[in-house]
């Protein structure tokens, strides 16, 4: 399906999507450039002090992260459905589809927060202190899972708009598929952050 | 046609500023100072050609082809002129890049000898300090809650350090003529900068960092240190004196530093 | 449609075009007079200037302006100029307006995103200004805003405090909105043309708007992720730019771990990606006008394109030339060095195709044509000085001096302005269907031409004798006494220049009322924008450049024109 | 559908073999690395079969994540400063 120049003269796309779609493409490259410069914040603090604590045991730090990661690689896989559903026009499973993948993205926001509480109560891990008297590591964790819950928690308002819409037979395929581009980056992003984050502060 | 005419007056006027050198470089006082000199007249020769060279031809095209009702002639590029003038363009470039690394590895990446006379040098909203080694050659610990200028602790050493006690701190900087001398800089609060004009050398201080600048001064005198980065509101008056002294001068001085602490 | 909906929040892209003008006007405005005000107390420290104690009561008491109200002045100077006035005209206000017209596009891809984009804009810009009348006024860190200074708050002087906060919050809202423009202007430019423009038929003010688009995506994110660590910083007692030891006011501080090194970094990743922001949809005005104006196609259109991809690129490799000093590693700067010095050679290509596009044409020296020769001229004076500058062992000595002043104002403010106002006088007759008056626009053109030259070359001047740049004062070094002089001529120029923009804005207004009526196309220009209004698509047949086409009827051919017999 | 499936199944295996390998004490520098090459695989899979990437037009791969991953890339160039920060009590 290659389209060169001489034969796309305008008017289509050279891109093979809709204008939706390729909006929030860009959109996503460029919040994964807005990552991926937090995410070197976070290694530039590391190698700037070298006694960088290893936090995290097995259970529950280890076990909670993974089950997240679990969560949120489910709700991808509705979100896939929940295309897939559009595109066949069945939109009662498409409705039903994102439901799922809103409730698995409240489940993932919820072991979240108890994990955050955990850690500021018991753990005494807070955004400026820390048992090891490295700042960073709070300032650092707390910034870059808190990005990510930031746009976890606007993913699943948008898809509860997107949801309503369907279901109201406003929206087309093209909504649905914009945001599901939406909800697999949120996804992929925690592909980062969960061996970077917690894999790297393993307490072995 | 007036817009020519007053295209070739600005570019050379432009050209007589840098050429009359009314406003200037003062005097340099180094080896270091000198080749800056010589690689900035060697880019202002080179800039000035294609400076003059490039001002008068957009001037002489609009004075040669204003509208008189000609038609004008139909072109579209030549990608091998293209070619001719990415190639000079990079070549000059590269060649500027190539002859200018040297002067900063020679300041950056010439090795620091044991012997080179250290001095810590601490920038602080607005004033500058300095502190020798002391006969020891140790710098004592410091400590910022010790910090008092009043007391004439500016650098927070405590009372009970041996290595300390002997450690001159001053608010000139006071060097040997012709010694090389290795300027620790730090700084206690924000960003400052190191700028002495007649060495032609700048450098941040950073807190939390220890910069070493290597300078060798060779003509005595009195010069003026600025600070060259924005500190906050007295910026402007973040001043001291370099001192370049006759090295047996420089010895005496330091020497009679160190018995008046003792 | 009721007022509000058509004139306020309005979705048209022309409508919104000329929100984003008017905004950038005032921006710029208020710039000019923030630099006015700052030479006066340059020149003039100690005089007692009734004009200040009215404006600021309290930092000016007396007439006497304080330093940090100096450097406040300054900071909202860059602040303001640089992204409210050089990001916003060329992209918000000539782009909303001409892009969708110059491809055939009925209006951009997502116009309620676009109307939200200038809305940011203009909520970044109440937000940025309200800093003067928060306690303590404005921020004085520099529109750099290097921690510590920027990041430790109030302890830190006046203005750093409420002020400074404004002030990140300010340029977090402009990257949201920024960035929403960039995804605007991408799709609308990958999705929108109409039959038969193709990518290489498309006028170089797309293609610019195009890599400037894709440049913003990219910079401005990183920008925003910068700007939230800043944020929490100052707001939340993290440390991310502040490393352990520090003093500020005889106060300890207790933080621990950071870097103010990382900012620098961060910022010109985006910073210098920024530069080009302003400048590269200039250079694709200028381009046009050059060719119209020559009645002479564009010489090396291919090679324009790919000269704007290459800086596009090029200037994400080079921020570090902003940090030769900054105690960064060494090595670094020399890679950066050789990085900085090899975007001389698009520019000089650019230049190079410029002085090739008039050559041989028949020049109509109109008002729009002088800006854009204008143009040509200082950006190959600034571009010299950069080289430099891009020497780490020159910057060694001209950094944060007025020699940098010098040089960025010129290549970076007046090269960008100039491109602004050619496209202002090239596009005034689409905007508003008239004419602005060339005697006006002459003398405007004239006097600002020789005022900026010397306004900013004896920056250089001042810079060689090593003037350090943002101090609110020159008495307290002796050296800086021989500077004065200078000091008082360039006040007195920019006053000249300044005041001269004042006519710049009459003929504007003037030209609204009474103006002569402009035809559809005034210029007898090729781009699409210029065909009469009319709801059938345009069916693009040649390049954007088609003057002087040997053997055809007359002397352009419109894109939309099959053929020219 | 069935592919999906399996490509879910696929990514939580590799995300099991990244918590296996946390265990075995791997120098820090190798350990990075392998997560690194782990999840830029799987986000590979992510954008390939999720995103309908794979699907899509090779042009819109080809134009944006070049640049994209050069960009992330340049962030590196930030890291050599790192080590030159004091390391102050």
């Amino acid at each position: 399906m290659t389209r060169n120049e001489t034969t796309w003269e305008g008017g289509g796309s050279p891109f093979a999507i809709g204008a939706k779609p390729l909006g929030m493409w860009l959109f996503v490259v460029s919040d994964a450039l807005t990552f991926s410069t937090m995410l070197m914040v976070y290694t530039y603090s590391r190698l700037a002090n070298p006694h960088w604590p290893a936090p995290f045991a097995f259970s529950p730090s280890i076990v909670q992260a993974t089950v997240m990661t679990f969560v949120l690689l489910s709700s991808s896989l509705t979100m896939v459905w929940a295309v897939d559903a559009m595109k066949r026009d069945d939109r009662r499973k498409t409705v039903q589809y994102l439901s799922a993948t809103m409730f698995l993205g409240i489940v993932f926001i919820v072991i979240h927060m108890r994990e955050w509480v955990h850690l500021i109560n018991d753990e005494h891990i807070t955004l400026t202190a820390n048992p090891w008297n490295q700042p960073l590591f709070g300032a650092t964790f707390f910034g870059l899972t808190g990005l990510h819950m930031a746009h976890v928690t606007i993913g699943v308002v948008y898809l509860g708009i997107v949801a309503l819409g369907t279901r109201m037979g406003k929206f087309k395929t093209d909504h649905v598929e914009t945001s599901g581009l939406y909800w697999h980056f949120v996804d992929l992003v925690w592909m980062f952050i969960f061996p970077m984050v917690y894999l790297m502060s393993v307490k072995r | 046609m007036f817009f020519a005419i007053l295209l070739w007056i600005t570019a050379f006027a432009v050209a007589a500023g840098f050429f009359v050198k009314r406003w200037w470089f003062p005097p340099p006082i180094s080896r270091h100072a000198m080749a800056f000199d010589s690689l900035f007249a060697a880019n202002l020769i080179a800039g000035g050609i294609i400076f003059l060279a490039v001002q008068l031809a957009l001037g002489f095209v609009i004075f040669r082809y204003r509208d008189r009702g000609q038609r004008a002639t139909f072109s579209t590029g030549s990608t091998r002129l293209e070619i001719i003038l990415i190639s000079l363009t990079a070549i000059l470039f590269l060649g500027a890049v190539a002859a200018s690394s040297g002067l900063w590895s020679a300041v950056h990446f010439t090795s620091m000898q044991s012997s080179d006379l250290k001095i810590e040098t601490a920038g602080k909203q607005f004033a500058w300090s300095f502190r020798y080694p002391g006969p020891d050659g140790k710098f004592g610990k410091t400590d910022v809650r010790l910090i008092n200028d009043a007391a004439g602790n500016p650098f927070g050493i405590p009372d009970d350090d041996a290595a300390g006690k002997d450690d001159i701190a001053t608010s000139a900087l006071r060097i040997p003529a012709g010694r090389p001398v290795q300027l620790l800089l730090h700084s206690h609060d924000v960003l400052h900068n190191f700028f002495v004009r007649e060495l032609r050398v700048k450098q941040d201080l950073v807190p939390g960092m220890e910069i070493p600048l290597r300078i060798q001064a060779d003509k005595t005198g009195e010069y003026e240190i600025a600070c060259s980065e924005l500190c906050g509101l007295g910026h402007h008056q973040m001043r001291s004196v370099l001192i370049v002294m006759p090295a047996a001068e420089f010895d005496a001085w330091l020497a009679q530093q160190g018995k008046r602490k003792q | 449609m009721s007022f509000l909906s058509r004139y306020i929040f309005s979705t048209n892209h022309k409508t919104i075009g000329i929100q984003y003008f008017v905004l950038a006007l005032t921006a710029a405005l208020l710039g000019t007079a923030l630099s006015v005000l700052m030479r006066l107390h340059l020149t003039y420290p100690e005089a007692k200037i009734r004009l200040f104690e009215i404006l600021w009561p309290n930092a000016a008491a007396g007439g006497v302006m304080t330093p940090e109200l100096y450097l406040s002045l300054m900071t909202m100077h860059g602040t303001i100029m640089v992204f409210f006035v050089l990001t916003t005209v060329p992209q918000g206000g000539f782009g909303n307006f001409f892009l969708p017209l110059q491809i055939g596009a009925e209006d951009m891809a997502f116009p309620r995103i676009n109307m939200l984009s200038f809305w940011a804009t203009a909520l970044a810009f109440l937000v940025l200004c309200s800093a003067f009348v928060v306690e303590g006024g404005a921020p004085l860190a520099g529109w750099t805003a290097y921690p510590p200074l920027s990041a430790v708050g109030s302890i830190a002087g006046p203005g750093m405090g409420k002020g400074m906060t404004l002030w990140v919050v300010s340029i977090a809202l402009f990257c949201a909105a920024s960035l929403m423009g960039a995804i605007n202007f991408i799709t609308t430019i990958l999705e929108m043309r109409t039959r038969g423009m193709s990518l290489f038929r498309m006028p170089l003010t797309c293609w610019a708007w195009l890599v400037t688009a894709l440049i913003s995506l990219f910079a401005f994110a990183v920008l925003f992720a910068a700007g939230i660590l800043l944020l929490l910083d100052r707001e939340a007692g993290t440390s991310f730019f502040l490393p352990a030891g520090l003093v500020i006011n005889d106060r300890i501080l207790d933080r621990k771990g950071g870097s103010p090194l990382l900012w620098q970094h961060l910022f010109w990743f985006f910073g210098h990606p920024e530069v080009y922001i302003a400048i590269l949809p200039g250079m694709g005005v200028v381009s046009t006008v050059l060719s119209v104006f020559s009645r002479k196609p564009v010489f090396g259109y291919r090679a324009m394109v790919w000269a704007m991809l290459a800086i596009g690129f090029l200037g994400f490799l080079v921020w570090g030339h902003h940090m030769f000093i900054s105690g960064m590693s060494p090595y670094s700067s020399l890679a950066f060095s050789v990085l900085t010095l090899a975007i001389g050679v698009p520019s000089a290509v650019k230049t190079f195709n410029w002085l090739g596009t008039i050559l041989g044409g028949r020049l109509h020296l109109e008002t729009a044509m002088l800006w854009a020769l204008a143009f040509v001229s200082v950006f190959v004076t600034g571009g010299l000085s950069g080289i430099a500058l891009g020497q780490p062992a020159l910057d060694m000595y001209f950094h944060d001096t007025y020699f940098v002043v010098g040089h960025f104002h010129i290549i970076m403010g007046v090269a960008a302005v100039f491109s602004i106002l050619a496209g202002t006088f090239y596009w005034w007759p689409k905007m508003t269907g008239r004419m602005l008056s060339e005697t006006l626009g002459r003398v405007h053109f004239y006097v600002t031409f020789l005022g900026v030259y010397a306004v900013f070359i004896p920056m250089h001047f001042a810079g060689i004798v090593g003037n350090p740049r943002r101090y609110s004062d020159f008495g307290q070094f002796e050296f800086l006494k021989d500077v004065q002089g200078l000091h008082k001529f360039i006040t007195h120029a920019a006053f000249l220049t300044a005041a001269v923009q004042l006519l710049f804005i009459f003929n504007l207004i003037w030209s609204l009322y009474r103006g002569k009526k402009a035809g559809d196309n005034p210029w007898n220009a090729t781009t699409l924008e210029w065909l009469p209004p009319s709801h059938q698509p345009h069916i693009v047949v040649r390049g954007a450049y088609d003057y002087s086409v040997p053997g055809a009827r007359r002397d352009f051919l419109m894109q939309n024109e099959s053929n020219g017999q | 559908m069935k592919n999906a499936t399996g490509i879910w199944a696929l990514l939580l295996g590799l995300t099991l073999a990244e918590v296996a390998l946390a265990y075995p004490s791997l120098a820090p520098a190798v350990f990075l690395l392998v997560l690194l090459a782990l999840s830029v695989g799987k986000s590979a899979l992510i954008i390939a079969f999720f995103m309908h990437l794979r699907f899509a037009s090779r042009a819109l791969t080809l134009a944006l994540f070049p640049i994209l991953i050069a960009l992330i890339l340049l962030l590196l160039g930030f890291l050599p400063d790192a080590q030159r920060v004091m390391h102050a009590a």
